[in-house]
């Protein structure tokens, strides 16, 4: 392809992701400053009036509404989500601090997801009707019904409390056990980095149920997706007319596969976008110290800056993922490209 | 596919001293074993050597049916009960999937009705070709990548090395009709089966189209058998003509026999169709039958006007009333 | 919680009765007991579901209490039972509400298509783009927490979800033939869009209606797990899980999977139902 | 087919255009809009059946919805026994929804799937009201059409291609219209089926002195069923008149390349080379004037880039050729290829 189309569609593309941002940051200015009162938001409850109304003028709430929305938006584009009003501490920084934990934990379950979803979609797609496509059927009926934070309280009752496999759900790493340097953030991998194997084993304990319960709950659309396009796909004319010239049933299971791994790959994104604003349920089964426990701490604590501030950041990687699987799916299909579908 | 073995060679293996392709008592259907919908209910067919055979019938009359079951590609859910279909000395129905993969696409190819749906959208045209020519021949990609442009520039595709790097949705009817083609004929096959190749397109496209199949295949020497519902197509372009109506043969033999001195009733409507006499409309009267509510006599009875109590009853077998020229009709 | 959108097919009220007959497989007797549980249960609960009794503390299931007790000593079966009103109510009205609103926008934007159907299918997208819980998060911080909050929630999550979907279905049908056979018998835009269009889409609208109903359920849940749209100490499934998890580990495990059940056997029952009905009608 | 030819034009066109915004945003900077039908001219006479000829692309359909205003064309009028009707709003354009009705090509899709054909023919029949019981009249209009009034309580798929497109017609005569407009009604048919409906149309004509405007690709409907012939080439009239004179005696070079392309039967050198149509549709540029058929016409010659007209060659008939209107194409007169391609310079 040649340069100047992909850098010409890189940037409109780009620019369709700042915009849609834009949008989620005035959904959010409207939520919160119209329909709701912020300076509430910010007191909470048991403020007295005189106390609300000097905080309105000190925050200019009383300005005209225009004037506050740029306001807002020039803070957003500095990075400023405001002040955690129980940590005193900027919302971003404590976003920082805590994000590589969910970015793990949405890793480790995607990649899980993707593990049993997708192969058993193929499979099931080879005969509809068939064993393999009932049992995956139900697994994906049964995930998707389940809600995620009462299927890990039972991973927790099966395989920590009766079988005592998995650590109880304390967090990441045993209480009072040292964290290895911070290089990503992410224990497991910097545990990896610092080759502390001992602290990465017991890293990937304490991950593995949270991972497998988003795997099991989150990714069942993946699976459904995967199974119908591979139908449609090995139903299609091409894989008929590749069949009638003799091309091995491999080669022909490839053509199927490949034409339908630009919708999975759409649908996964978007799993794995929902995921990362999905982990709030997760991370707080599991006291796992991501951005989802952290916004539902913040709730409890009527500190409603932090909260907005992960809708903000949960959008963003949501239409940064969606942005990501459209690109791949253009390099993947021609059609694409060209704009045609 | 488990067919029952009857080694009988198609009552019509006589129009040639060994013909290339002949099927005989050729059952195909579809639903559940204990309630089958016959889709095919007795296909006779023989292709001479070299020679250009026309299968034409309406819709439901299972032309296609007829091609996928040579190729051993029928959809799923429909299998075929009985029938041999022997080719090239050898019974298609009984060979093990291996030799089969052979013979598909590298002695027997498929011309489909709608080239560019049956072309892998992700892959440029001449790297499919290629493909199929190194599936079977196991050339080098270069010199495979060399026969697929060379071909293409034969069958009138301009720019053939830029055009066979491009994708199938870049290709107008027309053009996508030629690449279809061209992958029929890369591995020179014995037979090209052509299914309905210019169903779709506007008429001048399709005289161009019909130009390349006949150029082409006249000069690989291979046998052609054309799946048509346009009379007109097939009697342009065949020199032996096969009638199928409601998944049975009604009449088989030379093109200029049976087009002129039609035996079958059903025939003889379908060409006052085709060519009605001046300021007349020309039609068969009756609606044509959705596979599985035929009785056991002859499909088209409910039609014709000859119909009698013994059509009803019974399906006339197929019979030879002139040289190479057979109907199956009770009446003639 | 995305489900795809199922393809158009035909429905009508007209032969409603004949068609449900063969619907009553075990999804909806599952509904109907839910149903039945909701409006019975001070008739079926043997306790009062707030009464707390010091002395029955953490009791495991027994014939005196079916699901056992939790740690205040209420009796858990009674309070599932009960438990059954907000959450399925919340999650019908929610949908409801969603449905009267996304359905009809969702078709005029399909039908008239315009600048009117480029701005309601952006700013569904963006709300799209907000992970579910956390917009559910933002809007209980602006609005408050309480049950008629989360009904919002659940409604504003919905609407984008049935605005699109109608107005997939509907697109297609807008050029077919029939459709300007009506516009050339002289109807209207609005007869049009009742008669011929509306008829034709509600079959994968009404499925869609069923699994949003059995997320909805879901969602009330989760929300209620981490304390939102939950008025303590009434019962409600999702705060009653939540009360059960520090007991996990003591193996005290039926205060929470009780009520897990519940929504899990809910959840099954709605979107059984809706994925039936898109089957039924896809032929 | 009754060849009287009253003074008035039941139905007269003038310079129709219709431009459709192409869609989705790519295409919307590209290309430029595209003229699908470019300043037509059309007179349809009571009783007659005038056929619209072309292949896809040629704007045949287009300008059928526009007679019946599915859609409103940008310039030009259309003149309906009299009356402008582009100038009416929906409410006074009503009286003549009875007068003008259409059938349509996919006997599938024209029937709505949720309700009864029964219904469907009813919700027309009601544009004009009589006194005749609604249930005697469908039963009635069933059988004209040759299906029995049973029908009238099956849905659209419980019957065949053949039947839905007599239900069709039934529909379109259920309001005694003067002009029926049929977009492709035989193409989706079977061969032996669609005799069945042209005899039917053809046999209601003679009886209810129907106007019909044929819209199809297919010659052969041409010559069972049509007085006149129009041949449309992207968006314009290239060539009308009597089907006897059209057909018999071609005088524009795309019909002459449709006929040979049509029949198919014997192909010769000469014709090959003097007849036959090359290559594929290609959309004019904005900037072209010239015949839009360069290029792939076998005589194109510098003056086919100048704008042709529609010369007059004889009685109603004439053709968009200045080779035509010199008299170069007649009959048994084959002009042949004279031109040498470089004189063609930048036109191909």
């Amino acid at each position: 392809m040649r340069r100047g189309f992909w850098l010409r569609y890189l940037g409109r593309r780009l620019l369709a992701a700042v915009l849609a941002l834009f949008g989620v940051a005035v959904i959010v200015f409207v939520v919160t400053r119209l329909l709701g009162d912020p300076v509430e938001l910010i007191l909470g409850q048991r403020a007295t009036p005189e106390q609300a109304a000097q905080l309105r003028a000190k925050l200019g709430y009383d300005d005209p509404l225009p004037q506050q929305f740029v306001r807002y938006i020039g803070d957003l584009v500095q990075g400023d989500l405001g002040v955690s009003n129980y940590t005193q501490r900027a919302v971003t920084d404590e976003i920082a601090d805590r994000f590589p934990a969910t970015l793990e934990l949405a890793l480790a379950g995607m990649f899980l997801g993707l593990l049993w979803t997708i192969p058993l979609g193929v499979l099931a797609a080879q005969r509809p009707g068939g064993w393999v496509d009932r049992v995956s059927r139900a697994i994906a009926e049964f995930g998707l019904a389940i809600p995620n934070f009462f299927f890990g309280l039972l991973l927790i009752l099966l395989f920590a409390y009766v079988l005592g496999w998995a650590p109880a759900p304390v967090g990441e790493l045993d209480i009072g056990a040292t964290p290895p340097p911070r290089v990503t953030g992410m224990v497991v991998v910097d545990a990896l980095l610092a080759g502390d194997l001992s602290t990465f084993s017991s890293a990937l304990k304490y991950l593995a149920l949270p991972a497998i319960t988003l795997a099991v709950t989150s990714c069942p659309p993946i699976l459904a997706l995967t199974r119908t396009s591979m139908i449609t796909a090995l139903r299609g004319d091409y894989v008929r007319s590749a069949r009638a010239f003799g091309l091995p049933q491999r080669t022909v299971r490839w053509y199927a596969l490949k034409n339908s791994l630009v919708p999975v790959l759409t649908m996964s994104a978007m799993t794995f976008g929902f995921l990362v604003g999905n982990t709030v349920l997760v991370e707080t089964v599991f006291s796992w110290p991501g951005v989802g426990l952290y916004s539902v701490q913040s709730m409890q604590r009527f500190d409603y800056a932090p909260v907005l501030g992960v809708v903000l950041l949960g959008s963003a990687i949501y239409i940064l993922v969606y942005l990501l699987a459209d690109l791949i799916s253009m390099a993947i299909d021609p059609r694409v490209r060209e704009g045609q579908t | 596919m488990s067919v029952a073995q009857t080694q009988s060679r198609s009552v019509l293996a006589g129009i040639a001293d060994d013909p290339l392709l002949d099927i005989s008592g050729l059952v195909v259907e579809t639903g559940p074993q204990r309630a089958p919908v016959e889709l095919l209910r007795s296909i006779e067919l023989a292709i001479p050597r070299g020679a250009r055979v026309g299968v034409v019938g309406e819709s439901g009359s299972g032309k296609s049916m007829t091609a996928s079951a040579i190729l051993g590609v029928l959809p799923d859910g429909v299998r075929a009960r009985s029938g041999t279909i022997r080719f090239d000395g050898r019974d298609l129905t009984t060979l093990p999937e291996r030799e089969m993969r052979r013979i598909r696409g590298g002695e027997i190819s498929l011309v489909s009705q709608n080239a560019v749906a049956s072309l892998n959208p992700l892959m440029t045209v001449g790297a499919q070709i290629a493909k199929v020519c190194r599936e079977h021949t196991g050339v080098s990609k270069q010199e495979a990548w060399a026969r697929t442009v060379e071909l293409l520039d034969a069958l009138g595709i301009p720019e053939p090395d830029v055009r066979a790097r491009s994708y199938p949705h870049h290709f107008s009817g027309g053009m996508a009709q030629r690449v279809a083609i061209a992958m029929a004929l890369i591995c020179s096959p014995q037979l090209v089966i052509a299914d309905e190749p210019t169903t779709g397109l506007d008429a001048t496209i399709q005289a161009q189209v019909l130009e390349v199949i006949d150029g082409s295949v006249k000069a690989s020497g291979a046998a052609l058998l054309l799946i048509s519902h346009d009379l007109a197509v097939v009697r342009a372009m065949c020199d032996i003509v096969a009638v199928v109506y409601a998944g049975s043969l009604l009449e088989y033999g030379p093109a200029d026999e049976v087009l002129n001195r039609p035996l079958s009733p059903y025939t003889q409507g379908l060409i006052r169709c085709m060519d009605p006499p001046e300021g007349e409309i020309a039609f068969i009267p009756g609606r044509i039958p959705e596979p599985g509510t035929l009785g056991a006599g002859c499909p088209f009875a409910e039609r014709c006007e000859q119909a009698t109590d013994a059509c009803r009853a019974q399906q006339p077998a197929l019979r030879q009333l002139r040289p190479d020229h057979w109907v199956s009709c009770h009446h003639e | 919680m995305s489900a795809e959108p199922v393809s158009a097919a035909a429905w009508t009220p007209a032969r409603v009765g004949s068609r449900l007959r063969p619907l009553l497989t075990p999804y909806w007797a599952l509904l109907l007991l839910f149903a039945l549980v909701a409006l019975l249960a001070p008739l079926i609960a043997p306790y009062d579901p707030i009464q707390a009794d010091l002395e029955a503390k953490l009791l495991p299931p027994s014939s005196a209490h079916l699901f056992g007790t939790d740690e205040n000593g209420m009796d858990i079966f009674s309070r599932v039972l009960y438990a059954t009103r907000t959450d399925l109510v919340v999650a019908v009205l929610g949908v409801a509400f969603a449905f009267v609103v996304g359905v009809p926008i969702g078709a005029m934007c399909g039908y008239l298509g315009g600048w009117l159907d480029e701005l309601f299918n952006r700013t569904s997208e963006i709300v799209q783009s907000i992970p579910l819980f956390l917009f559910a998060l933002m809007i209980f911080a602006a609005l408050g927490n309480s049950k008629t909050i989360l009904v919002v929630v659940v409604a504003i999550v919905n609407i984008p979800i049935f605005l699109k979907l109608t107005r997939s279905v509907v697109q297609p049908i807008k050029n077919q033939d029939y459709i300007a056979a009506a516009r050339l018998a002289g109807q209207p835009t609005s007869r049009i869009v009742l008669r011929h269009v509306l008829p034709n889409t509600l079959g994968p609208i009404v499925s869609q209606a069923s699994i949003s109903a059995a997320y909805a359920i879901q969602i009330t849940a989760g929300l209620a797990f981490i304390g939102l749209g939950v008025e303590l100490p009434h019962p409600e499934w999702g705060s009653m899980i939540q009360q059960g998890a520090p007991f996990i580990m003591d193996g005290d495990w039926w205060v929470s999977v009780f009520p897990g059940l519940a929504v899990l056997l809910a959840v099954v029952a709605f979107g059984g139902i809706g994925r039936q009905i898109a089957r039924r009608y896809d032929r | 087919m009754s060849s009287r030819v009253d003074d008035r034009p039941l139905l007269d066109l003038r310079g129709v255009r219709k431009t459709f915004a192409p869609r989705g945003r790519r295409a919307r900077r590209t290309a430029s809009a595209v003229a699908a039908v470019d300043g037509v001219d059309l007179a349809l006479h009571a009783g007659t059946t005038t056929a619209l000829v072309g292949e896809s692309g040629s704007g045949k359909s287009t300008l059928a919805r526009l007679i019946v205003r599915l859609h409103d064309a940008d310039e030009g009028t259309i003149t309906f026994d009299g009356q402008e009707i582009q100038a009416l709003d929906e409410k006074a354009f009503r009286p003549l929804r009875r007068r003008v009705q259409m059938v349509f090509q996919n006997p599938l899709t024209s029937f709505d799937p949720s309700q009864t054909i029964g219904a469907s023919i009813l919700e027309t029949m009601r544009l004009a009201p009589d006194d005749e019981p609604e249930q005697e009249r469908l039963g009635r209009l069933l059988s004209e059409v040759g299906l029995s009034p049973r029908f009238a309580g099956l849905r659209p798929r419980q019957m065949s291609g053949g039947e839905l497109q007599r239900a069709g017609i039934a529909r379109a005569l259920s309001v005694r219209p003067d002009l029926v407009v049929m977009d492709e009604p035989t193409s989706a048919l079977d061969m032996s089926i669609q005799g069945q409906v042209l005899e039917l149309l053809a046999d209601l004509q003679r009886r209810h002195r129907l106007t019909y405007l044929l819209v199809t690709h297919d010659l052969r409907a041409v010559r069972m069923m049509a007085d006149r012939v129009v041949v449309m080439y992207l968006g314009q009239v290239v060539e009308e008149g009597p089907t006897e004179a059209v057909f018999g005696d071609p005088r524009h070079p795309y019909t002459r390349g449709l006929l040979y392309a049509y029949d198919l039967s014997g192909r010769d050198e000469e014709r090959d080379r003097d007849v036959r149509i090359r290559g594929s549709l290609r959309t004019p540029r904005p900037g072209d004037v010239g015949c839009r058929l360069v290029g792939r016409c076998p005589l194109s010659a510098q003056r086919c880039g100048e704008p042709q007209a529609l010369a007059e060659l004889g009685p109603g008939h004439r053709a968009r050729c200045w080779r035509a209107a010199e008299g170069q194409i007649a009959g048994d007169r084959q002009p042949h290829a004279t031109t040498d391609p470089t004189d063609l310079g930048e036109l191909t």
